[in-house]
């Protein structure tokens, strides 16, 4: 069991490299979105200050989405994921295998390089932790429903933008709980509730989605 | 080898440019250039760390962080003037189709990435203690980021396409149209009369700073210049070497050595 | 420029970390591209037949 | 069309294209594109209120003080025509001094000061040695630099 | 061992087929023959587990096999009008992608025979994205040369694209595969002589 | 040559249609970007409006960059491409059909829905109709630009954020120009200038970016 | 018309073939002939357009076809291995787009006698996203219908998933096409029998 999860999990991060730069692209689309907006909003020290957290967590958040495109979606086109359906590894795990591969490509990178970003914008101390593992928690979950998303949207035509409209909405409460957790704390108030609410939603998807994503992919083909 | 490209033909005209234009004749070329460009290099460095850092006074403004100036400088200088070459190697490539000019414009990038990055780096550390800020949003310095993220696109393309031909034909049409923000950093600082300076140096006024200081600044961009060629012509011929993998000569030179 | 002492040199006149910030990093940078010059070109070498 | 008229065609086409945009360019440096005001355009009302913009000038010799509270400074920016009073509560920059170039960010009160976020010192692009400037400055003024 | 009951399959408001019964013991083959449009590849796809037929059942050694789920595609090989060759990975590597996902290990050796045996030894390492049209299809049917122990084989036009050798080497593995007890259900617009008895024949139109 | 233009239109603007909801998702994705940011930060009126014009061009940009993708992917994917390649009518005739049908499919809609989002805002009167203008002149740029960036990127795995890689940086004195407009106008200053720059930009791209994206393809093929 | 000098093909280190020369007259017919991979494709692009050669060139009644561009491309007809269909239109409005690419008008009546000929007229109206394999390829092929004015067809494989119906069809198009002076390039790994004593035939290995 684990070790098909391994491998499972080991092809998606392989096929990842292989598309070269993979991962650091999207981290210099999670700097340039980052970078973007001072330039659109103008720059004020405290402004940007304020903004931070909200802007960080936006960017984090459009990176996760754009490459949930091709969670599936590649596999769908050239054939692989019928055979995924008719595997013999039960469906769930392979689901749960994609997931994890995306996180560590995705969710993973950016929250490392969160920190280095917050401190572009005068970030303090605490909020910077605060800030990495909201980022720690909360990216897992943007995996999770993302996955639910681009499930449903397979074989969608307008795919991209109608995965952007289903996922999004969801995205919001962690939105919220991540940006208001670092900014709670960058104003000296604590961060612990918004992060245990975040680690609820955790908890939560951690269930929901693989199933619902199950359930989604093989309606896909019904 | 092939009948279609220009350097083919070349021999046998007798233009001495444009045989130097064939990979294989250009390789050892550049293998007897880059010692001496390296040694120029040191020399260049070392003479003008020396003069920075001994022989250059004091700045009656800025004190002793005016010394960033001498890598400052010369880093911006080789940021822009790399991408024109760049860009320049790769029209070449494009409209002639010699295999030589987009190796080129592949071996530059990283040099003038690097460039850039330096540029923005020491601009930044020297930001603080003048201005004081490390960044602004001013015209200058977000141009010049600007092209550090062109010369980033243009690495991230050509290694993301993975036939050689085709990478550095689309990395030069990106070239190309990059080469806007040139003149775009270069002026800015007289269309937006910002933050950042504007020039010490220029073709139309004697240079508004001290003889000393001023020789540094050149030592060291001359030291620049030697080691972007050196760098630049040493890549050049790996990716030569990985390109003809299978060609005789490269074949023969493993045999041989 | 006479320094006087090391320590004087090294101080900048106040602005050590950011002239030496800037010069180290440069430093930093080229020996990077440097070793990843060598490295590459170590590996495109063709390889020796016997 | 033939394949030479419609090259002719194009070329017009584009060389018309590029000096619209020239002539657009030139028109937009005519004004003022970024929020930085000099003194006698804030004077002449055409600095924004409650915004917040950059005043640009020179900090005029012998305003600079500090206010009782030991944190705020007060000084006044000019461009030899007219002159803003700035108030700013923060760490000067090294190369803050009297009589040289200043960049403040900030808002312009109804009080007539202007209160600012940020300052930041402008240099000009001259190099050399204090002793050197000392002779420049005796040379020109012929009285003694201050430093 | 395979036995469909009475099968129908509507797409969109078109019946293709209905009252498609069959039944499969080792070592038969099943041929579906019909023009284009006629419903082949509906009803492999019914047959595979991958939809779900609008009336009629499937059963396998007597269970139906939508409750079967993995425990059927374990028995299962199918490949069906998409090749699932991934264009980043080698044709090696897509060959141990798919044991893998079929649930079984495969070492570099076998793989080689495999490859060897299907006519890719030499772009055994080539990204697929390169192949040829006839040399992606052998990719997919590179699995063949290693499912002797699947004994289910559905195989949805394999030939398409292969030039005459591979496709005399394809119909060898089905023979063989005949021949050792299992299983296989084949469409294709082509002629090709498999060399079995046991062969039943369902025309669709 | 103007009617082969109008059907190489008609056929994208068809497709988008037939792709049920596009023009719709991209309006729904704009209006959820120009919503999330508020979240993300916390709702002062006072800092919101600052923020406006900001935040609706970063909004219309990721949206029109989202939408890129599908610019040539799909014709390349299916053959089509080839197909215009090798097609009687000029290939640069086609590239322009096909911007202009982007444009009229992402940024034409998102021009007339925005002075609605910037009144959420509370921006001022005239600042809303600079709204309007800039995104009238600057979306056109973005489509335009874009267009190079998909040839360029076409049949490269990563696509989408390689894509938005070599994009964002030349979308950035769009932005700046776009938004700092409206921000200009908003406190009371003439926009003409900035406008006059986005035309200026308009008029550069329209000249290099049919002839670059031309070049782009037909080296995608090679 | 159509001459090819000494072609020379790369892909990657591996040189394809080189020293290809042909010359095709009208009504004249050039088989392409190979196994997987040995470079049909390759070369029925380069003679298309498509990409260009590692040597050699390619004349179109005496000019290069690089210079022709436009020029040439009006008088080709090209089907590869992709179909160019859409999934979104129908057989219908694919066929009307391909020819408005062509730089030709259709009226709706021409088209559906076209899909009537290629035997799709019971399924001109619906996404072709629903057809089946060969219904697809169908689509595509519907153009040699309606292509007697294009003096040059290459056809890269139009026999594959195509039913027995179907590949007689076309193969009756291209003999037509051949008997009113048309050329064809074409590549199949099916033995297929066209009529015409006008046929060269190059074989890569
Ligand atoms: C991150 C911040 C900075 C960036 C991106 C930057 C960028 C550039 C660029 C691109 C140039 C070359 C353009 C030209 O030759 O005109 C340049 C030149 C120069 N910069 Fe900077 N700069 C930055 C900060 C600074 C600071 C803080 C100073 C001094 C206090 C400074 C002083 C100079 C000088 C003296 C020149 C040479 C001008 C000349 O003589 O041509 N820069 N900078
Ligand atoms: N929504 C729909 N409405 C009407 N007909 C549909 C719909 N979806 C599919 N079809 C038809 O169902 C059939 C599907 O057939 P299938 O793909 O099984 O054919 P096949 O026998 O495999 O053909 P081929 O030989 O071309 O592969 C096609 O005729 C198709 O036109
Ligand atoms: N980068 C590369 N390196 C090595 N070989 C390559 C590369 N790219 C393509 N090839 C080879 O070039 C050939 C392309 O052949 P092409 O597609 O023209 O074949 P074909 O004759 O049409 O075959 P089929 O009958 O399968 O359609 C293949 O053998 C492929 O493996
Ligand atoms: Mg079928
Ligand atoms: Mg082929």
């Amino acid at each position: 069991m684990l070790r098909a999860l391994r491998s499972i999990v080991a092809r998606d991060l392989r096929l990842s490299l292989r598309r070269r730069g993979d991962v650091l692209n999207h981290l210099v689309f999670f700097v340039i979105v980052v970078t973007l907006f001072p330039l659109g909003v103008g720059p004020e020290p405290n402004l940007m200050r304020i903004m931070a957290p909200g802007i960080v967590w936006v960017a984090a958040l459009l990176a996760a989405m754009l490459s949930l495109q091709r969670l599936f979606a590649s596999d769908y086109a050239d054939g692989t994921l019928e055979q995924m359906l008719i595997s013999a590894q039960p469906l769930g795990l392979i689901v749960v295998g994609k997931i994890v591969a995306h996180w560590l490509m995705s969710g993973l990178p950016l929250t490392l390089l969160a920190p280095v970003l917050g401190l572009q914008f005068d970030l303090p101390q605490q909020a910077l932790g605060v800030l990495t593992l909201s980022l720690l928690i909360g990216t897992p979950v943007l995996s999770l429903i993302g996955a639910v998303g681009a499930a449903l949207t397979l074989g969608v035509r307008g795919e991209g933008v109608l995965l952007a409209l289903l996922v999004l909405p969801l995205y919001i409460p962690v939105l919220i709980f991540g940006a208001g957790g670092v900014a709670a704390m960058a104003n000296g108030l604590g961060a612990g509730p918004h992060l245990s609410l975040l680690g609820a939603f955790l908890a939560i998807s951690c269930v929901v989605a693989p199933w619902a994503a199950c359930v989604a992919l093989r309606v896909a083909y019904d | 080898m092939k009948a279609t490209t220009l350097e083919a033909h070349a021999d046998g005209r007798g233009n001495a440019l444009l045989r130097f234009a064939a990979p294989q004749a250009f390789f050892p070329l550049a293998g007897k250039m880059i010692p001496w460009f390296a040694a120029l290099a040191v020399v260049f460095a070392v003479g003008g760390l020396y003069v920075s850092f001994f022989v250059a006074p004091t700045d009656f403004q800025q004190g002793e962080s005016y010394r960033v100036i001498f890598i400052h400088v010369p880093a911006a200088w080789m940021s822009m003037f790399l991408y024109v070459v760049m860009a320049a190697w790769a029209a070449f490539g494009l409209i002639l189709n010699t295999r030589l000019s987009g190796m080129m414009a592949s071996a530059i990038a990283p040099t003038g990435a690097l460039f850039t990055f330096i540029a923005l780096w020491t601009g930044a550390l020297w930001g603080k203690p003048t201005w004081g800020t490390w960044w602004v949003w001013d015209a200058r310095l977000t141009s010049e980021l600007i092209l550090l993220f062109l010369y980033l696109g243009f690495i991230a393309l050509t290694t993301a396409i993975d036939d050689p031909r085709r990478a550095e034909r689309a990395g030069a049409v990106l070239a190309i149209v990059g080469v806007i923000n040139v003149p775009i950093i270069y002026f800015s600082v007289k269309w937006w009369n910002t933050l950042h300076q504007g020039a010490s140096v220029s073709l139309t006024k004697a240079p508004s700073m001290a003889a000393t200081m001023l020789a540094g600044m050149f030592l060291m961009a001359l030291a620049a210049w030697m080691y972007s060629f050196a760098a630049a012509l040493w890549r050049v011929r790996s990716i030569i070497l990985e390109r003809e993998r299978d060609a005789l000569w490269v074949r023969e030179r493993g045999g041989g050595a | 420029m006479n320094w006087g002492s090391l320590e004087n040199f090294l101080a900048m006149g106040g602005y050590g970390l950011y002239v030496w910030g800037s010069y180290g990093v440069t430093l930093l940078c080229i020996a990077v591209e440097l070793w990843a010059l060598a490295r590459r070109s170590r590996r495109a070498q063709p390889e020796q037949r016997a | 069309m033939k394949p030479r008229h419609r090259r002719l065609a194009l070329v017009v086409a584009g060389v018309a294209a590029l000096g619209i945009a020239a002539a657009l360019v030139l028109n937009a440096f005519q004004s003022n594109l970024v929020f930085f005001f000099s003194p006698s355009q804030v004077a002449a009302k055409e600095a924004p209120v409650n915004r917040t913009f950059r005043l640009g000038g020179m900090v005029e010799k012998g305003s600079m003080k500090r206010l009782p509270d030991g944190l705020t400074v007060q000084f006044v920016v000019t461009d030899t025509a007219k002159t803003i009073p700035v108030q700013y509560k923060g760490i000067l920059p090294d190369l803050f001094r009297e009589g040289k170039g200043v960049i403040a960010q900030g808002k312009l009160e109804l009080d007539g000061v202007f209160r600012a976020q940020e300052v930041l010192a402008k240099h000009d692009e001259n190099y050399m040695p204090p002793e050197a400037a000392d002779a420049i400055a005796k040379a020109q003024k012929g009285e003694l630099p201050k430093k | 061992m395979l036995e469909a009951r009475d099968l129908a399959c509507e797409r969109g408001d078109v019946r293709l087929f209905a009252g498609v019964s069959f039944a499969l013991a080792a070592g038969e083959l099943l041929l579906v023959q019909g023009p284009n449009g006629s419903g082949k590849t509906s009803l492999l796809r019914l047959v595979a587990g991958l939809s779900r037929p609008a009336a009629g059942d499937i059963r396998w050694t007597g269970e139906d096999i939508r409750k079967l789920r993995e425990n059927y595609a374990r028995e299962l090989l199918f490949v069906g009008h998409a090749n699932a060759v991934k264009d980043e990975f080698s044709a090696d590597e897509n060959l141990a992608v798919a044991r893998e996902l079929a649930g079984r290990k495969s070492t570099p050796l076998e793989r080689a025979d495999a490859l060897e045996r299907i006519g890719l030894a030499a772009r055994a390492r080539l990204p697929a994205r390169y192949l040829s049209q006839g040399q992606k299809r052998r990719v997919a049917l590179a699995r063949l040369c290693l499912a002797a122990d699947t004994p289910l084989w559905i195989l949805d036009e394999p030939f398409a694209a292969l030039d005459a050798r591979a496709l005399a080497t394809v119909v060898a593995l089905v023979d063989e595969h005949l021949a050792r007890g299992g299983m296989a259900i084949l469409t294709t617009h082509q002629e090709v002589a498999i060399a079995t008895r046991l062969r039943h024949v369902i025309a669709l139109d």
